[in-house]
């Protein structure tokens, strides 16, 4: 541990690749851009792992590194610090973040080598990672909240990347205002935070937090439910998760990297970073859990039916992130992580793998219109099935050890009924995503001629990160194996983060490190995992492969559900008559009368009154230098009378 | 020992005259004397009382108005031969540029 | 009565008899060395010119000035039409009072001076700015174009070269120390000695710089050669004094060698050592003076007569753009080097 | 004696300075100020204040002046006509302000006027003779900042000047009578006003 540890430089080499593009993306031209983009990335991952290094150097008890950069505000008794907290936690994240966004990086340049416009693209992308950076390294609520807002706005940027595309501008709207409803929660429980805590920096006010807050108190319960509402809109949770599947209108590779990789989940992290709190208050952590399971189970139902690609792929992401949540609200904050990082492996695969798809069918989406790809995109193909094989949950694949911890542990803390929502979500993953899989890479090709014409594989740029993230979506769950005395190295590498959460737990000791249920019993729940998803597989494989007409009579014997399904339950109408129409009369019928009538007319009103008084003013500014001396001296003499006075 | 209300009486003195002066004539130069005397009734309270307290900052007080006087001087006088380039005339009550 | 003897007991009032007294004596003898200069100058412009010179009135045409006077005396007085009677009066009187003032902080002896006031310098700057006037007033009053742009000339001229004049003394107030010049008489006193030859304390050779600026803006301050472009006569007629006649234009000559004996009397005692010299009692240490003030009129005249004119742009260029300038830098290095002896 | 000189001078000032705003041509006027100038200056003596007094005629006299003379010449203003109504009127005006003032002035002066304390023996030792030195150190010493500051007003001051009088030059090339001979010799003379 030699020198600073200089943790600024993680963040700052995205935005210094910012500044440069901004400053001459036009002389770096097309592939210019590209090299500096990924580069800073690259040199940001690098720097991160050597950060991580360091921090693994050090004894597990002091693993936190905290290092200011300069003093932000100092307002009253508020003050504010631009620090960072590299900590186990955030390390994972920077880790996942750094990583994954470098490989997606590296996937852009080769999937927009056709997008004029690549300049801005990469422009955004690195000034999201340069946010994303910031939310997971933040010290203190307020510097979180800058990157938390700062992802905010480059999804909304990224997703209306395509402005011409009047959809597309619309989904980043819609993606921004419902985010807005999430980030009002976060402030006000920041605030509240605040107002009771005295202070925004994370371990002075995890310090206090037992001493200040009585646990199970109303403050802290609101508080906690008002950042997880904050967490809700970014990480698309129920109510607030209408956003995400517009959000698809976005270039592929930013679904990938930000709405499947990192920032949805920044919600969770958001959340784990401030598990003492949400431990001060178990409604909160109930709250949470249910939340998340629903979230989990309906995401899933709704992917069963949709047929664009991207869609599905959207909706498993929103359930998969309700996952976490379940696993963060049964105190099992290590298994929400844990099925982060997985998740962000083979979703980012996912989802690069569809883009690819999508690239070598000249942007088509429709699953209807796809089949039997796997002999003409093999590594496509090849990468994808591992994907689609770890997100079922079938060992030895990354998804397997993470869903099934998650699962563990939310049986072991005694939550049956949202242990058994979990599995039937899992059912319906493995099935969906098999399906997915099937329509788009077996079975008879459904192409359209002129697609069959340039039906191509990808470049190597955009086939080499699929490789690398099919790999580590092989084996990036072996960091967590199931059934290891003192809990798996993952759980100890997290240990002394969570590790103060676990006395002051509600619930006994709800994280998967030492399940507090008898091995047999673990067995058994790994049995029982992977069965249903073979089951979901196999029925996706008898509904999609072996009879196609399956499908078909289950469509028409259930139509009323498959409609509601393939509608996404009328949610998004719902929310149109319920809030937007209203809203926007409302808003409509005020400025009909109070901006045009009132506002305007008093803004008006003080123009004409100020043309009346300065026409009778102007009479006395004649211009003649005489005749303002001879009312200056007036003043004076006035002045003289004043001091003469007795 | 001249007393010092008569120093004082004497710069009001000046500098009234010089009021009247940038009140009364129209010519911009004989203005910008007129100013010039109320400067130096200035200077001379200064001296004045610097002789009356026995310090000597009121003096340098007036070493830095005639400083500040001089380049004010030779502002002013270039701004008025730009005037009368321009408008033919130096009286202040055929010039009104500025008028509201 | 009482009052009377209290009148002339008053300290106040004796300083002022006999300043008095001793201002009339200056006058009268400066007046007549005046006259005399005029002769000094046709002798050494003819003999420049090989020529005799004035020869005829008196022995060697010694009393040819009182002739002169005389004629100027007798000559008709005429005043143009739509000149401005007053001023055209005024001018020749500032023409003279002026140089005459200044010749009352001149140490002419150790102790044959009118007042040793303690701003000696300043004094005699102030009256050298005043000087401007005359010539100013002069053109502008005789109403003729020549003699307005000959004053108008001769103002910028002098106000121009007034600057380089003052800068260049500031070297050796620095090393006197003092405005008074009879503290700076006395800063000259003494050698440096080596050995057997000794080289006198004189600011002439510790400012030689100075010394050189001091003496051409004496050249430009008295309108002389090379620098008499307000009176150039090929190309203005007379200048300022065109239309000047008799006594009034008498008055005009007179103040210019009134200016140049001030002027020079000033550098003896700013750069010459005033009446600092060898071998002499103190009651005669004013003949050192005025040996070396002859010496300098003789080099004014000497240059009047061998230079030629500078045109007018050259004239101000030369003033602002070198002479300025160089005696700024001189102000820095002699600053730079007092602090740094006075430091040892 | 000290008291009948400054009464003398004190007089001539105030007539001067009378004439000064009363004389029409202008050129008198300015005479009359240089007059007035050179009397203050006298006055300055009287009070010991040697070094202002001198500065005041090389400066005001000398320098300020000597510009004042040469813009009027150059733009060769005759008599100032003051007639008409309006001029009437102002004039009317101003003495009456101007009485007004000098009444206040005088009843301030009567009434309120309190003559601070007298002078400290030991002050007036150093307030007396040789007072440039004492000026000079308090320059540079309590008043440095401001004297610097001075001098960047003055740097200003050229600049601007120089400025003023070259623009409208390229501005209105057209102007053969005012860029003749005159102008150039008003072109270096608006300097001195700054350096004296």
């Amino acid at each position: 541990m030699n020198g600073a540890p200089l943790l600024w430089l993680v963040p700052a080499l995205p935005l210094a690749a910012v500044l440069l593009n901004l400053l001459l993306g036009d002389r770096l031209g097309r592939r210019g851009v590209g090299w500096l983009a990924c580069g800073a990335v690259g040199l940001s991952f690098l720097w991160s792992a050597l950060s991580a290094l360091r921090l693994a150097a050090l004894p597990g008890a002091e693993r936190a590194i905290v290092e200011s950069a300069y003093a932000w505000m100092r307002v009253g008794d508020l003050s504010v610090d631009v620090s960072f907290l590299l900590d186990p936690l955030s390390a994972v994240m920077i880790l996942v973040v750094t990583g994954v966004g470098f490989l997606i990086h590296v996937y852009s340049t080769g999937y927009m080598a056709h997008e004029p416009d690549v300049r801005r693209f990469f422009l955004y992308l690195n000034l999201f990672m340069f946010a994303m950076l910031t939310l997971v390294l933040a010290d203190n609520f307020l510097l979180m909240f800058v990157g938390w807002e700062g992802v905010g706005l480059c999804s909304y940027l990224l997703i209306g990347f395509w402005y011409a595309r009047p959809a597309a501008a619309a989904a980043g709207k819609k993606a921004f205002i419902v985010n807005r409803i999430g980030d009002f929660g976060f402030l006000l429980g920041m605030f509240l935070l605040f107002a009771w805590g005295g202070t925004l920096q994370f371990g002075r006010l995890f310090e206090i937090a037992p001493h200040v807050f009585e646990p199970g108190g109303a403050v802290i319960t609101l508080a906690t439910l008002l950042l997880f509402l904050g967490a809700t809109g970014k990480s698309a949770q129920l109510p607030l998760h209408v956003w995400l599947p517009d959000a698809m209108e976005g270039p592929t590779p930013v679904s990938a990297l930000i709405h499947a990789a990192t920032m949805v989940t920044a919600g969770v992290y958001m959340v784990a970073r401030t598990h003492v709190l949400f431990q001060l208050a178990p409604v909160s952590l109930e709250v949470v859990a249910w939340v998340g399971a629903a979230t989990a189970l309906f995401a899933a139902t709704i992917g069963l039916a949709q047929n664009d690609i991207k869609r599905v792929l959207a909706y498993s992401t929103v359930s998969q992130l309700g996952y976490m949540f379940m696993a963060c609200g049964v105190g099992a904050f290590t298994a929400g992580i844990f099925h982060l990082m997985t998740h962000a492996f083979f979703k980012a695969l996912l989802f690069l793998g569809a883009g690819s798809v999508i690239h070598a069918m000249s942007d088509e989406q429709d699953l209807r219109r796809m089949g039997g790809l796997a002999a003409r995109l093999p590594w496509t193909h090849g990468t994808m099935l591992m994907a689609t094989l770890a997100i079922a949950g079938i060992p030895p694949f990354a998804g397997f050890f993470s869903k099934d911890e998650i699962l563990a542990s939310a049986f072991a803390s005694g939550h049956a009924v949202i242990w058994i929502m979990g599995l039937a979500g899992a059912v319906l993953t493995a099935f969906y995503m098999f399906r997915l899989y099937l329509l788009t890479f077996r079975g008879r090709s459904r192409l359209t001629p002129e697609a069959e014409q340039h039906l191509h594989e990808s470049p190597p740029a955009m086939i080499v990160p699929l490789f690398v993230l099919a790999v580590l979506s092989v084996v990036g769950g072996l960091a967590g194996p199931p059934l290891v005395e003192g809990g798996h190295p993952f759980a100890r590498w997290l240990a002394p983060v969570f590790a103060s959460g676990v006395h002051e737990a509600g619930h006994g000791g709800g994280h998967a490190a030492a399940p507090a249920i008898p091995v047999a019993t673990e067995w058994m729940l790994i049995g029982l995992s992977v069965l249903v998803a073979a089951a979901g597989i196999a029925f996706a494989f008898r509904a999609y492969l072996w009879n196609p007409e399956t499908a078909t009579r289950l469509r028409e014997r259930l139509g009323g559900v498959h409609r509601a399904l393939l509608n996404k339950y009328w949610v998004d109408e719902l929310y149109e008559w319920t809030v937007v129409r209203p809203v926007y009369h409302t808003a409509r019928a005020f400025w009909r009368f109070w901006d045009t009538k009132v506002v305007d007319g008093i803004v008006n009103g003080v123009g004409v009154t100020m043309e009346g008084v300065s026409a009778v003013l102007r009479l006395f500014q004649t211009g003649f230098v005489g005749t303002y001396a001879l009312l200056f001296t007036l003043g004076v003499i006035a002045l003289f009378l004043h001091f003469l006075r007795p | 020992m001249i007393p010092l209300s008569w120093l004082l009486l004497l710069s009001a003195v000046l500098f009234c005259i010089g009021v009247i002066g940038v009140l009364v004539r129209r010519n911009a130069i004989v203005i910008f004397m007129s100013i010039e005397l109320m400067l130096n009734a200035a200077n001379l309270a200064f001296v004045a009382f610097a002789r009356h307290l026995n310090s000597l900052d009121g003096q340098v007080f007036v070493f830095f108005v005639m400083t500040v006087a001089a380049a004010e001087v030779a502002v002013g006088l270039a701004i008025i031969v730009n005037l009368f380039r321009l408008r033919e005339t130096v009286f202040v009550d055929e010039i009104n540029l500025l008028k509201g | 009565m009482n009052g009377m003897t209290a009148f002339f007991r008053d300290s106040t009032v004796q300083i002022a008899f006999w300043g008095l007294v001793k201002i009339v004596v200056i006058l009268f003898v400066m007046l007549g060395v005046v006259a005399y200069l005029t002769f000094f100058e046709r002798k050494i412009a003819g003999h420049i010119q090989s020529r005799p010179g004035p020869n005829l009135v008196g022995p060697w045409g010694l009393f040819q000035p009182l002739a002169d006077i005389l004629k100027l005396f007798l000559k008709e007085e005429f005043i143009p039409d739509r000149a401005n009677k007053i001023l055209f009066h005024v001018a020749p009187i500032l023409a003279v009072a002026p140089a005459l003032t200044s010749f009352a902080v001149v140490p002419i002896g150790p102790d044959f001076i009118v007042t040793d006031v303690n701003v000696g310098l300043l004094v005699f700057l102030a009256m050298s700015s005043l000087g401007v006037y005359a010539l100013t007033l002069a053109g502008w009053s005789s109403n003729n174009k020549y003699a307005l742009l000959g004053g108008l000339r001769s103002a910028a001229q002098m106000v121009s070269y007034e600057l380089a004049l003052g800068l260049s003394t500031i070297g050796v107030i620095l090393l006197a120390g003092s405005l008074s010049l009879v503290d700076i008489v006395h800063a000259q006193s003494g050698a440096f000695t080596l050995g057997p030859l000794a080289l006198p304390r004189w600011f002439v050779f510790t400012q030689p710089v100075a010394f050189v600026i001091f003496l051409v803006c004496a050249f430009a301050e008295t309108n002389r050669a090379p620098f008499d472009l307000p009176e150039g006569e090929s190309e203005l007629v007379g200048g300022f004094h065109t239309e000047y006649s008799s006594m009034k234009w008498a008055m005009f000559f007179l103040g210019e060698y009134m200016n140049m004996l001030t002027i020079s009397s000033i550098t003896v005692t700013l750069f010459l050592g005033g009446w600092n010299g060898p071998w002499l009692p103190d009651s005669l240490k004013f003949l050192w003076f005025f040996g070396k003030l002859f010496a300098l009129i003789f080099l004014f005249m000497w240059v009047r007569w061998t230079f030629p004119r500078l045109r007018y742009d050259q004239l101000m260029a030369f003033g602002w753009k070198v002479l300025l300038p160089i005696a700024l830098l001189n102000v820095l290095a002699t600053g730079t080097a007092v602090y740094w002896v006075g430091n040892r | 004696m000290i008291t009948v000189l400054f009464v003398a001078f004190a007089a001539i000032l105030v007539v001067s300075s009378l004439l000064v705003i009363l004389h029409r041509s202008p050129v008198t006027s300015a005479l009359f100020l240089v007059l007035a100038f050179c009397s203050l200056a006298a006055i300055y003596l009287l009070l010991h204040a040697e070094f202002i007094g001198l500065v005041q005629v090389v400066v005001y006299a000398g320098a300020i002046m000597v510009l004042f003379l040469f813009v009027i010449m150059y733009l060769n203003l005759g008599q100032d006509v003051e007639s008409g109504a309006t001029v009437v009127l102002r004039r009317g005006l101003g003495w009456l302000l101007g009485a007004a003032l000098v009444a206040e002035g005088a009843l301030l002066l009567a009434g309120r006027l309190a003559p601070g304390p007298a002078a400290p023996p030991a002050l007036a030792a150093a307030a007396g003779a040789g007072n440039t030195q004492q000026i000079g150190l308090l320059l540079y010493s309590r008043y440095l900042f401001p004297f610097e500051i001075t001098s960047i007003i003055l740097l200003v001051a050229m600049i601007g000047v120089i400025v003023i009088a070259r623009g409208l030059r390229e501005a209105a090339p057209a102007e053969p009578a005012a860029a003749s001979a005159p102008a150039g010799a008003a072109a270096p003379d608006d300097a001195p006003g700054e350096d004296a």
